[in-house]
């Protein structure tokens, strides 16, 4: 029975997108993307057991190595943005608008 | 010998020479030579033109341009094409002659002095592509000229016009562009429906059958056109536009580009989508009619005179869509003579307006008055030509006039009676504008004026010449443009007026 | 009953070359105009000579013309091609356009002799003489062209020649308004004309006189293709044309503005020849009018209509000119009424036109040697006793005014009588109202006679009056000889009426005209002229003129205000013009572009306040696309249910 | 079920594009690490030109060699006409930019530094350039190469990702203005992370319904599976987000204002134009080949999404106050002219029509904004580069060749004939007619005469104001920003005048359409 997996993938994914429109700090908000990604890991699998192949699981692999990238670069950019700014908050950043 | 193409070579190699030479009255003398050269060019070829000649569009060329879109450098001139042509050939020499001082900050209140090599150079390009999209013969290039136009006219009111200039400058743009993208739906459409894989008017004559189609594309046509000519209701930038460009680039504006929009009814409209054109004929004879009481009452409650003749042109060019609607072999002839007469009328009047402003510093009718007394020539002219804008016989604009109410008083009694009723207001408009300027006793600003100097005669003289010669012997102008009028009716199938004597004699038999 | 004879054409001889009588003009004007100040010392003379030489070639032409036998006596010239397919520029020789010409060329240079010393101190007399050129020139275009359209060509032309003349001394604002106004008033009369025009060509396929004659229209209303209401509605429509150029009611409000004119010019247009233009439209399209009885009923209720008026404004003006402006509309009433009387009122018309021509003009002349000698003083209350120091001119004045009262033996007697008898004969009440008129005319114009050359001397202290030199006096005494012979010759025999037979046509059975008259009506006119000029003896002979006048009754006020003729057209069209006007302005900017504008204005206002949702906020961003995405899922899923 | 794995065959010579473009990024990141700073710069310049040249010489041969009939590298990239265009596009592009980046005042010394520190002055003085951007562009340019030709969703989502990455960083490395920079930098990332993440999720869900992420096989499948519709709609939706993201069609075009304006020009140049192309061919893949099968469900909503964005992008651009920023909605409402040309689908020759008409636009609209964003970079004062419009008031008067040449690309924008705009416009609409959208053809002309106001309105700024009076100055342009504004320019002339051998070969490359 795969669909209680797919409906935990989905809870995951929502919680995650939520998480990334109700927390200010940018490593959280950041931690709730991997969130996301996570749960689309998790679906992968689950129809790669579905299907019977090993796509979706092999994909999960791929889908770790980017999130890993992501994070390089996302603590990178937001380190940097910390330290002109000496606060996180992904408020505080809103020169750039209308 | 590719005459058409020449035509728009020389004035463009003659911009990029203004362009690049250093001194300002150099430039302006190699502007006015190469528009010489276009003239005295165009009079040979008018002269090679075989009215009776059974090809339609003659000097035609035809090069692929762009096969993927079915696109052609397509270019050849019917009676209609020519005139007009001939129409701008002969302007921009004069406009050029004329707005010799408008761009070096001169004169009363000019401007801030502005690149005047800029401007003739922007006056030369001008003219070529006047010329080619009266010359061309494949709708797209047809296009592309009628949008490309708009850029150098644009510039010119933009930095060389009067003080509301960029408003003026982008309210033109803006409509003219409105309307022209409208049209390139209709234009798309119609490559599109017609299937011909080609955009060659020619071949596309007929092309579109089902009425439904046709009424759609005429309607992208037509509301680009009514934008261009202006035929109320959208002529509200016109005014500005005239009102804030300097007295040559207005010229040019009311005077040829305008004109693009009434050609275009005549030439795409009526040939492309005959049946919608009938369709929508009651239509547009109201928007002419409407156009022409209403352009000549508002242009008698001007203060402006640059607006006020603009608003004269308004009600002229209601005439002409007048008779392009009619449908009738005298309204369209009357119809093309008209864009021709009104171009030398009109243009009279805005140079000599441009004359009295150079000298005064303002276009206020309030702030002149008996300048008669003091400089006469400039007077008299300004008479005449005004007299031509109330279409008196004798001058030329009379037979054009003429011809387009007799036109369409063939077809639309009711019509062609309120829109004579023109004939009276135009009356009340100039000679009440004359009045305020050139008559009652002198007034003190007016005292200092110099009467009209050589090269200011020389502007007038032709235009004035011309609208009188052609005012009693129109016959050459006639005889080229009747065959290409009636091959136009023919291809939209209208039966031809006959009087009704004749009719019943006909019956008769 | 004999219809005009067939048109036919001519080739050769002095016709062939009477295209000369417009050319010459026109050449003078065009020379004069162009040539700038360096003709301002023998313009004049040049302006002269032309019109002299229009006048041979017109009197050469005459002869030719007679040396024709009757039947032939209509002789069309082709000139060259106008209008390609709708008409050519031609001339047509007829008895009746040739009289027209010779008029005009004859008067006219009569009255540019005079001008020569009238304007010999006015600076720009040269550019008078190129605009009289001018009118010449069109004028005879007018009456000469084989064809309606050049008809209005030159129609035209006079009307701008008019407006130049009155507005002469353009730097005078009441002179550039009554230009003004004469030209759009015309204009009125015009737009009548036009659509006339265009009926007949709607109907004919032709504006050639010798497509339109009696037999045309009769055949084209017999086969159907022209209804009894249209031929009516041209007949009117071209009244209206007739009414405008000649003053008729309603468009009769800018006749007397226009003596703001040079006196020859009030002679020349406003008096012998322009004004009369009318006339001739009217007889010249006898063709149509005799096919619309209605029309020509109207034509005759205009014809009465504005000779009375005519006449009740001359009684009450003390402007000398204003009153001989008020007797010129009368008197063309009288014609216009003559021309709508068939084939006799024709002939009696153009008959009156030609003698009224001379004693009109003579007697405006008169009027201008008189303000000459007055420094230009035209108030007849500051005249009185003039007889003594100006002869010449107050005798051809005086032959002048026997004439026009219409004392027996005087050209006007006859022709003036003839219309009356004719309108008798046609319908009692008109013909007893141009009775009225007669009498009506007998008090005015003698009243005028009075306070200028009779009477106690009322001048202001700095007039010396003088006798006109020579080059005025000549031409009063050529046209006062006119004005004593020419009608018992034109009239006598119906000498002008066989005359005219080929132009216009020949009643069946001819009146019997006589030396005097002694029919009833003849000697009720002759007794109402003579009351009236007692009546004027009365009150401006014997008695003592005011200098300022006496309020006068309410008929008297009435008539000073040219019967509120303007008053009426200011609260009809100027008042509610102006309104409409302002409308049409303030609806244009403020409607139609305000619209426009309008849009601009909105979409920017749009962009101001949209670009606002754009916080800067990355999680808003976040929620917009979460949004999206959520509305893009909706909507496929609801599409896929489809 | 011996061991044995047979090995994966590999078309090196179709790849070599992308392997070149790889290879040279390794090499750049090698150097960073060895070589020493002074001569990093040096060496990084001409490496990164030559490998965009090399890249683009083997695409042309590829193209030459005749194109493959099947997917290379175990159907995971498909290298055939449309392919080796848009790379053609990407390359020439990027290789403009490089040219743009070359120039010390575009980026930051040293990012570590914290603004206005003693350290970013020490960077500063001591001339260091934070030369990685190289290795950092050679890597974005490889994943839009994978991006726009992969054949798989995995092989388009690392693609993706191995673009978006480096440019997130490249966002915030501007030299002035920081602040801005660094806050574009994190939108962008934190916005790109949370949509592909949609990508992600969708792609899940379509392997969930179908079992493959091949597109071929996703397309084949759509015919037989049945049931579970739900599951592949959403999955569609959601793919489709994460590449219309990419895009900026509204209402994803939020990040795109902000990231233009904050980062350094020369990288909004490469987003501007490059991006945009690789993401219109992921679009086309995926919408195309993937879900062709599906197209009267997903063409509906992608009307609505091309309405909203032309009328988006319109609207908002004629109130922006900084010329980036317009540039950037202007860019939207391209975005929006250009789906109208996605939506035009048919049969296979109309296919062709509108994705040759769409691959003429790209080549069209990306060397026009690469000009574009080069003038940008070229008008200055002291605060850095005069963003403000109110800046450019009069510049036709201080520096009139210059400002001609921007109001030349405005105009080309507008679609004024006579200028590559208007014969992209044209193609496009006109594939767009013959697809039976003529509604939304009407919409784009309505919005393009809108956005025709605000590219006038600089034009009126430029040419008919009289300048202010501390204006801007001109920056003397380095050979590269010339070169740049120069090239942008020919390309837009002849393309606008001579169409004919670019719509040529967009035809060919279109004609066999994409292979599956």
């Amino acid at each position: 029975m795969t669909t209680h997996y797919l409906v935990l993938s989905a809870l995951l994914f929502a919680i995650g997108a939520v998480g990334v429109l109700i927390r200010r700090n940018a490593i959280v908000v950041f931690m709730c993307v991997e969130l996301m990604l996570n749960a689309c890991n998790l679906a992968f699998v689950t129809f790669a057991r579905q299907h019977g192949n090993l796509d979706g699981q092999l994909i999960a692999f791929f889908v770790m190595v980017v999130a890993a990238a992501e994070v390089v670069v996302g603590l990178a950019i937001i380190v940097m943005i910390f330290r002109t700014r000496r606060s996180a908050s992904v408020d505080d950043a809103n020169l750039l608008k209308y | 010998m590719p005459w058409l193409s020449t035509l728009m070579a020389v004035p463009v190699l003659g911009a990029v020479g203004v362009s690049l030479v250093k001194n300002d009255k150099l430039a302006k003398q190699v502007a006015l030579a190469v528009s010489l050269v276009v003239l005295a060019l165009t009079v040979v070829m008018a002269t090679r033109f075989d009215p009776s000649s059974a090809e339609r569009f003659q000097f035609a060329e035809v090069h692929q341009w762009i096969p993927r879109f079915g696109v052609h450098y397509g270019v050849g001139v019917d009676g209609i094409a020519l005139v007009l042509i001939a129409l701008s050939a002969l302007l921009v020499p004069i406009v050029i002659l004329a707005s010799w001082h408008d761009a070096d900050g001169t004169g009363a209140a000019a401007p801030p002095k502005r690149s005047v090599r800029t401007y003739f150079a922007l006056l030369l390009v001008l003219e070529a592509m006047m010329i080619g999209v009266f010359a061309a013969t494949d709708v797209f290039l047809f296009y592309v000229f009628f949008e490309a136009m708009l850029i150098p006219m644009y510039f010119m009111i933009g930095s060389y016009g009067g003080v509301q200039r960029s408003y003026a400058a982008v309210k033109f743009l803006l409509y003219s562009l409105f309307g022209g993208l409208l049209m390139l739906v209709a234009v798309i459409a119609l490559y599109v429906v017609a299937e011909k894989n080609t955009f060659m008017f020619p071949e596309l004559i007929g092309a579109i059958q089902d009425p439904g189609t046709q009424k759609w594309l005429f309607l992208g046509f037509f509301i680009a056109f009514a934008v261009k000519a202006p035929l109320w209701p959208f002529h509200t930038w016109l005014p500005d536009a005239a009102a804030q460009a300097p007295a040559g680039a207005a010229v040019l504006l009311v005077g040829v580009l305008d004109k693009v929009g009434t050609y275009g009814m005549l030439r795409f409209c009526l040939e492309l989508f005959p049946e919608a054109s009938k369709f929508f004929t009651p239509l547009v004879i109201v928007l002419a009619v409407v156009g022409i009481v209403y352009g000549a009452i508002v242009a008698i409650g001007q203060t402006d005179m640059k607006r006020l003749i603009a608003y004269t042109s308004i009600s002229h060019f209601g005439f002409i869509a007048l008779g392009v609607f009619a449908m009738t072999k005298d309204a369209g002839a009357g119809a093309t003579l008209y864009m021709v007469n009104h171009g030398f009328s009109t243009g009279a009047l805005f140079l000599i307006a441009g004359f009295l402003i150079y000298r005064r510093g303002s276009s206020r009718i309030a702030d002149y008055g008996g300048v008669q007394k003091v400089s006469p020539v400039l007077a008299g002219s300004f008479l005449i030509a005004g007299l031509s804008g109330l279409s008196l016989p004798g001058l030329s604009t009379f037979v054009s006039e003429f011809m387009v109410l007799m036109g369409s008083y063939e077809r639309y009694k009711v019509a062609a009676i309120i829109a004579a009723s023109g004939v009276v207001l135009a009356a009340i408009y100039i000679l009440w504008m004359y009045q305020r300027t050139m008559n009652g006793p002198t007034a003190e600003s007016v005292k200092g004026f110099t009467d009209l100097n050589a090269r200011e005669r020389w502007v007038v003289g032709p235009l004035v010449a011309l609208l009188i010669v052609f005012g009693f012997f129109p016959k050459p102008m006639l005889d080229v443009i009747n065959p290409a009028v009636d091959k136009t009716l023919s291809s939209v199938h209208v039966t031809p007026f006959t009087p009704a004597v004749a009719e019943k004699k006909g019956a008769g038999q | 009953m004999q219809s005009p004879v067939e048109i036919f054409q001519h080739s050769g001889g002095v016709i062939g070359v009477s295209w000369l009588m417009i050319a010459l003009p026109l050449l003078g004007a065009a020379v004069l105009l162009l040539g700038g100040r360096r003709t301002d010392r023998w313009g004049h003379l040049l302006g002269v000579v032309m019109s002299l030489a229009a006048f041979v070639v017109a009197v050469a032409a005459f002869v030719e013309l007679l040396g024709l036998p009757a039947g032939e006596r209509r002789r069309a010239i082709s000139l060259y091609e106008f209008i390609p397919g709708v008409a050519d520029t031609g001339l047509l020789i007829d008895p009746l356009s040739i009289s027209f010409a010779l008029l005009i060329t004859g008067v006219g240079s009569l009255i540019h002799i005079y001008s020569i010393g009238y304007m010999s101190h006015d600076p720009d007399r040269r550019r008078f003489f190129s605009y009289l050129n001018l009118f010449v020139a069109a004028m005879l275009l007018l009456v000469l062209s084989d064809n309606y359209l050049g008809l209005f060509v030159g129609w035209e032309g006079v009307g701008l020649a008019s407006y130049l003349l009155i507005g002469f001394w353009q730097f005078k604002p009441t002179a550039a308004t009554a230009a003004k106004k004469a030209f759009i008033v015309n204009r009125v009369g015009d737009l009548g004309l036009l659509i006339a025009l265009f009926t007949i060509w709607s109907v004919f396929g032709s504006f050639a006189y010798k497509n339109l004659g009696a037999g045309a229209v009769q055949d084209a209303l017999a086969g159907g293709s022209l209804s009894q209401g249209t031929v009516t509605a041209i007949g009117l429509l071209l009244l209206l044309g007739a009414c405008g150029k000649s003053a008729q009611l309603p468009l009769q409000s800018w006749l007397l503005d226009a003596m703001e004119g040079p006196t020859p010019v009030s002679a020349l247009i406003h008096a012998a020849t322009m004004v009369t233009a009318g006339v001739y439209l009217v007889v010249r399209s006898g063709a149509f009018f005799e096919a619309a009885p209605t029309a020509q009923l109207v034509v005759t209720i205009v014809g009465v209509a504005t000779l009375l008026a005519g006449a009740i404004i001359g009684c009450a003006k003390d402007d000398i000119k204003k009153g001989l402006a008020g007797s010129t509309m009368s008197q063309i009433g009288y014609m216009m009424l003559g021309a709508g009387l068939g084939p006799v009122g024709y002939a009696f018309a153009i008959a009156h036109l030609i003698t009224h021509g001379f004693f009109k003009a003579n007697m405006f002349l008169g009027a201008g040697s008189v303000m000459h000698a007055m420094n230009d003083e035209v108030n007849m209350r500051r005249y009185g006793g003039l007889f003594t120091v100006m002869k010449i001119t107050a005798v051809t004045f005086f032959i002048g005014y026997l004439a026009i009262i219409g004392f027996p033996l005087l050209s006007g007697y006859y022709t003036k009588e003839g219309i009356i008898e004719t309108a008798m004969e046609h319908n009692e009440i008109l013909g007893w109202l141009a009775v009225l008129g007669a009498g009506l005319t007998g008090f005015y114009m003698s009243r005028m006679v009075f306070m200028t050359f009779f009477g106690k001397r009322r001048w202001a202290d700095d007039a010396h009056p003088h006798e006109s030199p020579s080059v005025m006096t000549v031409p009063l005494v050529l046209l006062s000889i006119g004005s004593i012979g020419l009608g018992a010759y034109l009239i006598l025999g119906n000498r002008f009426m066989k005359f005219l037979a080929p132009a216009v046509g020949l009643p069946a059975e001819l009146p019997e005209p006589h030396i005097f008259g002694v029919g009833t009506v003849g000697l009720a006119t002759l007794a109402l002229v003579a009351i009236g000029a007692a009546f004027a003896w009365f009150r401006y002979g014997a008695a003592e003129v005011p200098e300022v006048a006496p309020r006068g009754s309410f008929l008297t006020v009435f008539a000073r205000r040219d019967l509120y003729g303007d008053a009426l057209n200011e609260a009809l069209f100027m008042r509610p013009g102006q309104w409409l006007t302002r409308i049409a302005v303030f609806f244009d900017n403020r409607g139609i572009d305000g619209l426009v504008n309008g849009l601009a204005a909105g979409i920017g206002g749009t962009s101001g306040r949209v670009r606002r949702i754009q916080t800067g906020y990355v999680r808003s961003y976040a929620l917009s696309i979460l949004f999206g995405a959520a509305v893009v899922v909706g909507a496929l899923l609801y599409v896929g249910t489809m | 079920m011996n061991g044995t794995i047979q090995a994966p065959t590999i078309e090196y010579a179709l790849l070599s594009p992308m392997l070149i473009v790889f290879g040279a990024a390794i090499i750049g990141v090698l150097i960073e690490a060895f070589a020493p700073r002074y001569l990093r710069k040096s060496i990084h310049m001409p490496l990164t030109l030559l490998a965009l040249l090399g890249a683009f010489a083997t695409t042309i041969l590829g193209g030459v060699n005749g194109l493959p009939t099947s997917a290379s590298a175990m159907g995971a990239v498909a290298v055939d006409g449309p392919a080796l265009f848009v790379w053609g596009i990407i390359l020439i592009l990027a290789f403009v930019s490089v040219l743009l980046i070359n120039d010390d005042e575009q980026f930051v010394a040293q990012a570590a530094a914290v603004p206005g520190s003693s350290d970013e002055e020490e960077a500063v003085r001591s001339g260091y350039a934070q030369t990685e951007v190289y290795p950092l562009l050679l890597f974005a340019v490889g994943g839009m190469l994978l991006f726009s030709s992969a054949n798989d969703l995995l092989a388009m989502f690392v693609g993706l990702e191995v673009m978006s990455l480096p440019l997130y960083l490249l966002c915030g490395l501007a030299r002035r203005r920081r602040l801005l920079s660094q806050e574009a930098s994190v939108k962008y990332f934190l916005l790109g992370a949370f949509s592909s993440a949609f990508f992600l999720y969708g792609m899940a869900l379509v392997y969930g319904y179908t079992g493959t992420v091949s597109l071929k096989g996703i397309g084949d499948a759509l015919g037989v599976v049945s049931g579970q519709e739900t599951l592949l709609l959403i999955g569609t939706a959601m793919l489709g987000v994460g590449l219309l993201f990419k895009i900026g069609a509204a209402p994803f075009q939020a990040w795109k204002p902000d990231v233009y304006q904050g980062a350094p020009t020369a990288v909004t140049a490469l987003m501007a134009s490059t991006v945009l192309v690789a993401a219109f061919g992921a679009v086309l893949r995926v919408f195309w080949v993937a879900l062709g099968g599906l197209e009267w469900n997903w063409q509906p909503v992608m009307w609505g999404i091309a309405i909203l964005t032309m009328i988006v992008g319109a609207i908002l651009a004629i109130t922006q106050t900084d010329i980036k920023r317009m540039l950037a909605y202007s860019s939207v409402a391209h975005a929006g002219f250009l789906l109208t040309g996605v939506i035009a689908t048919g049969a296979a020759a109309q296919n062709a029509k509108a994705l040759s008409a769409i691959l003429f636009y790209l080549a069209a609209y990306g060397f026009t904004t690469v000009g574009a964003f080069a003038v940008v970079t070229m008008v200055r004062d002291a605060g850095g580069e005069a963003g403000h419009l109110s800046r450019w008031a009069g510049l036709g008067k201080r520096s009139p060749f210059l400002a001609g040449v921007f109001a030349f690309f405005l105009l080309a924008f507008a679609g004024i004939p006579l200028t590559s705009g208007f014969f992209g416009k044209y193609a496009v609409f006109a594939a767009a007619v013959s697809g039976g959208a003529v509604p939304l053809v009407v919409v784009g002309v309505v919005s393009s005469a809108i956005a025709a106001f605000f590219y006038v309105r600089v034009i009126v700024l430029m040419f008919f104001n009289d300048p202010a009076a501390d204006g801007p100055s001109i920056a003397v342009p380095t050979v590269g920003t010339s070169a740049v504004v120069a090239l942008a320019a020919a390309a837009t002339v002849v393309l606008g005048v001579f169409p004919q051998p670019v719509l040529d070969l967009a035809d060919q490359a279109a004609s066999a359409l994409f292979i599956r």
